[in-house]
């Protein structure tokens, strides 16, 4: 068996890291945390996880940043907020996944050909695209630039929805498409603004 | 002039037991806030005579904070109602002298909140600051021109009547 | 006389001192540059700054200034009046000088301890100084008002913080009335089987001192009674109690208890609120054998002859005592006392709103004082674990923390329920064999022979998982957890989640102030701190001590705390009281208010201002007069007095509007 | 009574079952519901992961546009339910966020304001129309019908304030005013596995047989929910399951289309077809 070395030094630890996290919306309260693993216990997906919410946090404000963007655990949250809503230091656990899914995608170190993050992307350029999402054009997307396999496990899913009329391949988007991308160009010119100071 | 960022001077009138309390309590647990507050203390909010706060605004003040305890929970039993009815008046008076919203405030502040001592000065001294300078004794001599004025006039035609009646 | 010399222009001779307190000033306000404004103001012949003005060097400093400048005004610029007031007022009149002649400026909590910036906070301490100055001119002369002390003491509460203080004070030979609002004294200790660590029977301890309070000629024991008014000042309140009616004569009364037996319902069928709903009694009861005063009591809810008028009353009639009266009312009685301890204890918090933990949806859900009186031995299954159902428990789980440490319902530690959950995990294991698990988060063992409990508990084989329990539930994932309790939590010092099968959970919940907190400090003009128990006057130094003279504060009415913390705070309470009649006076400040007769237009403004009814009017003269005794001066007569005629020593219009003045100008 | 109506892409798509039973029993109750203008995608759980700022200036659109007429606007997914309440408290609560995102949405010559309502129909069958009423309008109760109600993680967490975050008990109230029996259940607000069914089908599956499971062992005859997703997860999955886990066969319906059939409306009107899950059995004929 290889050797591995376990133990943390602390210039292994990312301090900037640990204050960006606690810096951004909903991650004010991280360092309140008591480490009671109520998230965790609360949480759907914790038997699946690498790392319990409540480790993870623990990691987080301890600057174990490559752990944490390349946990398992940020992607499988569903944001079902029970962790949140038993947390005894109401720290906004959910948001604290979300933000750090975002920076994982940022740095590129989520899990390759993870259907998860992918689904975020596809989702969020169907938006800018149309306005709205159509399901069904999602999903496939979705699975081909994942798994083929996957898409013919779900054609019986496809198939029966579509019996029922309750699945359409025509995007239909909304009107205003236009004042939509102003809208959310003016977020990235003003971002860019701030980056640049 | 206009380089020299303006620093408020904001009386306040601070009761004993609650508010008086509370800012040594900040004091105690090391809170930071913005130094432009000078604090009066009077035993109950329900000695602060409406002139008091007219007469910091005129010889000065900025702004003028008067903090008591919290409705009910008056040492003295109901000072701080009898507060509360007195200074509503006063606020209606003061807007009518020309003194604009945010430079007197009133805030219930029990003993235990430390906290919202800080918070409280805080705001009302950004509030303060970006309304301005108030000025009141610039304004009073002002008006006391004007009255001066309008009384010379008065005069003057009262003189001119007098010589067309002799 | 001393000599006025120019350099005062005619003014009072004032000396002005600025304390570095250390670094705690110093550190922050430029001292010397204030000294030095200072000494240049009106008035001021001498200005110094010192190291520790309130140490014996510092106050000899001003005793032996004012005979050789010939001071007749003293300012001490250092921390709050609250804490040093009376210390530099001891100073001036040690040198001759009357204490009222003093002014303290709060230049430590309120500028060095709250700022950064050294100049602004320099600046602030110089227009505070230049405010005091200004005002201090115009004190005069005072002399403090001595009124004598009743010595006849209140202890409201007949918990275990209340018997204690009561007993103390009658041992010291006082005269005290304990008011208990439940119809026996004892408190929560009274349920208890067992207490922490030392695992001595509560009751054992307990009621030797219940009797002790019944029996003592210098204790006036009112159970079912409650304060209704207090008025007065320290060393004489005035307080009325009211008295509920027990439908029973508590002088007849013996308590033989054979008029239970006799009532016409056979079996007991109601609410038991002693054992926490899980026995029964009867509309005639007594709340445990050993109740002090040892009384039944008729409750007029269930009682057919109270609800109806119609009954064959068999109690009243087996009462050879006669001591039967269903015509008692409600009733009302004044006392004067000089002091009051108030012992009004905790009460546990609601473990219905935490509703991931099921209790009152699943049975085999209990709260801890529940707990306690099911392993007791004299409790309603005579200390036998059995579930509502009948079952005995196989694995029990007891749940740390619930409605504490917790920001949706009370942010604070309780204190004690870290140290009672392993006493009932210890009692559970030892009255049935179950395997016992405890969920925590910390443990908080920090008392003596404390930790040594918690590792008796380790080696005993009880489980410990640290985590905050997600949820009990009935959903079961496997054949083994059918039909039993679930609960999820993660063992985060494995860092796995578990859910661990059971038959019975218990909930450790917190302590909480009592439900009319609120309206008991208002009564006795107390404060509450932001989580709503009693505020002590100061935390470390003054634990026992309200912001009102004479009213003490003993026990959990004050924070969660175990039994030996309250016995001990108990003992400080009585003895804060017994200080302050032994002293058999007290000296009331002078802050009172007057009227200038003159100048009164006998408006009658001021009249029903006063909460304290302090101020009359004298028909005959046609003005106002102030009762310098009643009066307790907040001022708020002579905020309101329209032709100024009304003065309130010390803060006086004269004195405010100088310090307006002082610290604006430039 | 007057509403507006934000449907999200789901209430298009395969939640139409959801749409057409909602549109049915509010024209039946005689209430307004006018659909939002132009109403864009809500951003829903997956936008928050790309980008933040973005995702609420989404949610802002559609508060915009709602904020010209002064009805509160009703939003049956529980997605968007959650997403545009949660813009609201979130730029209430942060003056920096709102400033970028008001300054985005003027860009698109659109003001954003404060005030909007936006409402769940539970709360407004409930607290609005009222139970006393509903049970008026019941033509045909669901007298014998037993049914397992699943609200879903979204709708009560974080943000309702019309019902318990641990034990809802809004729609078993609904229920029970139509006739119906309503099981106790502790799965009320557990999780349905969300879109990870559709990415992480091990995961997914797992949490939607234990809820369709768990119903069926407290002897529901149906599951009802008001939530789109869930009703996608619980029902459109079951073949699947069946492989790894077994066949829960449990329809799973809208509560809408449960209080359309009590007062009396047709079921094809309510889209009771729509289910995967065949429902006649379980409604036995109505």
């Amino acid at each position: 068996m290889p050797l591995e070395r376990k133990i943390k030094y602390e210039k292994d630890c990312d301090r900037e890291f640990a204050d960006w996290v606690t810096s951004q919306t909903g991650g004010e309260n991280l360092r309140h945390c008591i480490q009671c693993g109520v998230c965790s216990a609360a949480c759907p997906l914790s038997l699946y996880m690498d790392y319990t919410p409540r480790r993870l946090i623990n990691m987080a404000r301890a600057g174990f940043k490559k752990e944490v963007l390349s946990s398992f655990t940020i992607w499988l949250c569903t944001s079902c907020y029970s962790c949140r809503a038993e947390c005894p230091k109401q720290i906004k656990v959910t948001d604290i996944m979300y933000l750090l899914k975002r920076r994982a995608i940022e740095e590129g170190v989520y899990p390759k050909r993870f259907p998860i993050p992918v689904l975020a992307r596809e989702f969020g350029r169907m938006i800018f695209t149309f306005g709205r999402v159509d399901e069904s054009l999602l999903v496939a997307n979705l699975f081909l630039r994942t798994n083929w396999l996957r898409f013919l496990d779900m054609a019986g899913v496809g198939l029966g929805l579509m019996r029922k009329g309750r699945m359409s391949f025509v995007p239909h988007g909304i009107e205003a498409r236009g004042q939509l991308r102003r809208v959310l160009e003016a977020i990235d010119s003003e971002e860019s603004k701030e980056a640049a100071k | 002039m206009s380089t020299v960022k303006f620093e408020p001077k904001i009386v306040a009138f601070f009761c004993n037991w609650c508010t008086y309390t509370a800012a040594d309590l900040a004091g105690v647990s090391r809170l930071k806030y913005a130094p432009n507050v000078r604090v009066i203390r009077v035993m109950c909010s329900g000695r602060v005579d409406p002139q008091f706060v007219v007469e910091a605004f005129a010889k000065g003040a900025d702004g003028v904070l008067l903090g008591g305890c919290h409705p009910g929970d008056c040492h003295y039993a109901e000072g701080n109602y009898k507060t509360l009815r007195r200074m509503k008046m006063l606020e209606r008076m003061l807007k009518a002298m020309g003194v604009e919203d945010g430079r007197f405030r009133l805030e219930w502040i029990s003993g235990a909140e430390g906290d919202k001592v800080r918070s409280v000065v805080n705001e009302m001294t950004e509030k303060v600051r970006s309304l301005g300078p108030l000025d009141l004794p610039g304004k009073f001599r002002e008006w006391d021109k004007e009255i001066e004025e309008l009384e010379a006039r008065v005069k003057a035609s009262e003189a001119e009547e007098e010589k067309i009646h002799a | 006389m001393p000599k006025k010399d120019h350099k005062t222009n005619g003014l009072p001779r004032v000396g002005f001192y600025i304390c570095h307190c250390g670094s705690n000033i110093a550190g922050t306000i430029d001292v010397a540059a204030v000294r030095e404004y200072a000494a240049g103001l009106p008035g001021v012949a001498v200005a110094r700054d010192y190291k520790y003005m309130c140490s014996d060097p510092g106050q000899e400093l001003i005793a032996s200034d004012i005979e050789k400048y010939g001071l007749e005004r003293i300012v001490v610029s250092a921390c709050s009046p609250n804490l040093h007031e009376e210390t530099f007022r001891k100073a001036a009149a040690k040198g001759g000088l009357n204490p009222f002649r003093v002014q303290m400026v709060n230049i430590r909590e309120h500028a060095s301890w709250v700022h950064t910036d050294r100049a602004s906070a320099t600046e602030k301490a110089k227009d505070l100084a230049r405010a005091a100055v200004a005002r201090v001119v115009h004190h005069r002369a005072l002399e403090r008002k001595r009124v004598p002390v009743d010595p006849n003491v209140l202890v409201v509460g007949g918990g275990i913080a209340g018997i204690h203080a009561a007993l103390t004070l009658a041992n010291a030979g006082k005269k005290v009335t304990l008011v208990e609002k439940e119809a026996t004294i004892g408190g929560h200790m009274a349920l208890f089987d067992k207490t922490f660590p030392t695992l001595d029977c509560a009751a054992c301890i307990l009621t030797p001192k219940m009797s002790a309070v019944k029996a003592h000629p210098n204790i006036r024991l009112w159970t079912w009674s409650e304060v209704e008014k207090v008025e007065g000042y320290v060393g004489n309140y005035k307080v009325t109690v009211k008295r509920k009616p027990r439908y029973v004569n508590e002088d007849l009364c013996v308590g033989c208890m054979e008029c239970i037996d006799a009532c016409v319902y056979k079996e007991p069928k109601f609410h038991d609120k002693f054992n926490q709903g899980l026995g029964k009694r009867k509309p005639v009861y007594i709340d445990f054998p050993q109740a002090t005063p040892k009384v039944v009591l008729v409750d007029p809810e269930t009682c057919l002859q109270l609800k109806t008028g119609k009954c064959q009353k068999k109690c009243a009639s087996v009462c050879d005592r006669n001591a039967f009266d269903f015509g008692q009312k409600e009733r009302s009685e004044e006392i004067q006392v000089g002091s009051i301890v108030l012992a009004t204890g905790f009460r546990t918090y609601d473990a219905k709103k935490d509703k991931q933990y099921g209790y009152g949806r699943y049975p085999g859900v209990y709260t801890a004082l529940e707990v306690e009186r099911l392993v007791n031995a004299s409790g309603p299954t005579s200390g036998e674990i059995k579930l509502r159902d009948g079952r005995e428990p196989k694995a029990v789980g007891i749940i740390h923390c619930v409605g504490s440490r917790d920001e949706k319902s009370n942010k604070w530690c309780s204190r004690v329920c870290c140290m009672y959950s392993l006493k009932l995990a210890h009692l559970i294991k030892e009255h049935s064999g179950a395997e016992v698990y405890n969920f925590y988060i910390d443990m908080r063992a920090p008392g003596k022979a404390y930790e040594e409990f918690y590792d008796k508990l380790l080696g005993e084989g009880v489980h410990f998982v640290r985590g905050r329990v997600a949820e009990v539930t009935d959903w079961a994932v496997s054949p083994e957890e059918e039909g039993k309790l679930v609960m999820r939590v993660e063992d985060t010092l494995a860092g796995i989640v578990r859910r661990i099968p059971v038959d019975m959970v218990v909930l450790s919940t917190g302590l909480e102030p009592q439900a009319d907190a609120q309206e008991v400090r208002r009564r006795f003009n107390i404060g509450c701190g932001s989580e709503g128990f009693f505020q002590e006057r100061h935390p470390k130094l003054a634990p026992v001590n309200t912001f009102t003279d004479g009213v003490y504060i003993a026990g959990a009415c004050q924070g969660p705390r175990d039994i030996p913390d309250t016995v001990a705070q108990a003992g400080a309470a009585a003895a804060e009281a017994l200080a302050l009649i032994d002293a058999g006076h007290v000296e009331l400040e002078p802050n009172t208010s007057a009227v200038a007769e003159a100048e009164c237009s006998g408006c009658k403004t001021c009249v029903p201002l006063c909460p304290y009814g302090a101020v009359s009017f004298d028909e005959a003269k046609r003005k106002a007069a102030i009762n310098e005794v009643l009066c307790k001066g907040c001022g708020v007569c002579a905020a309101a007095c329209p032709s100024g005629s009304i003065t309130q020593n010390l803060f006086g219009d004269d004195e405010i509007f100088s310090e307006i003045e002082g610290v604006l100008a430039k | 009574m007057r509403y507006q109506y934000f449907p999200g892409c789901s209430l298009k798509g395969s939640g139409r079952a959801y749409e057409e039973s909602f549109l049915a029993v509010f024209r039946a109750l005689g209430v307004e519901v006018r659909e939002l203008e132009d109403w864009n995608c809500c951003g829903a759980t997956a936008y928050m992961s790309v980008d933040e700022t973005k995702s609420y200036a989404l949610a802002g659109r559609n508060l915009a546009i709602a904020a010209r007429d002064r009805a509160d606007v009703m939003a049956p997914c529980s997605a968007c339910y959650l997403v545009l309440n949660k813009t609201m408290r979130g730029l209430g609560e942060n003056p920096e966020l709102k400033r970028k995102v008001t300054g985005a949405l003027k860009a698109g010559g659109l003001d954003y304001r404060e005030g909007v309502k936006v409402r769940h129909p539970l709360d407004v069958l409930v607290n609005d129309i009222g139970l006393d009423e509903i049970r008026k309008r019941v033509k045909k109760p669901l007298s014998g019908l037993k049914l397992a109600s699943y609200y879903g993680c979204q709708i009560v967490r974080p943000f309702a304030t019309f019902d318990d975050q641990d034990d809802p008990v809004t729609m078993d109230r609904l229920m029970q005013a139509c006739g119906a029996e309503c099981v106790d259940w502790p799965l009320k607000t557990h999780c349905c596995g969300g879109s990870l069914t559709g990415t992480l089908p091990d995961a997914g599956l797992r949490l939607a047989y234990i809820i369709l499971n768990e119903a069926k062992k407290r002897g529901a005859a149906a599951l009802v929910t008001p939530c789109p997703l869930c009703q996608f997860n619980l029902d459109a999955y079951q073949g699947q399951m069946a492989g790894k886990f077994g066949r829960p066969n449990m329809p799973v319906l809208y509560f809408t289309q449960l209080i359309g059939l009590a007062m009396g409306l047709d079921a094809d009107e309510l889209g009771i077809g729509r289910g995967i899950i065949p429902a006649q059995a379980a409604l036995a004929g109505r």
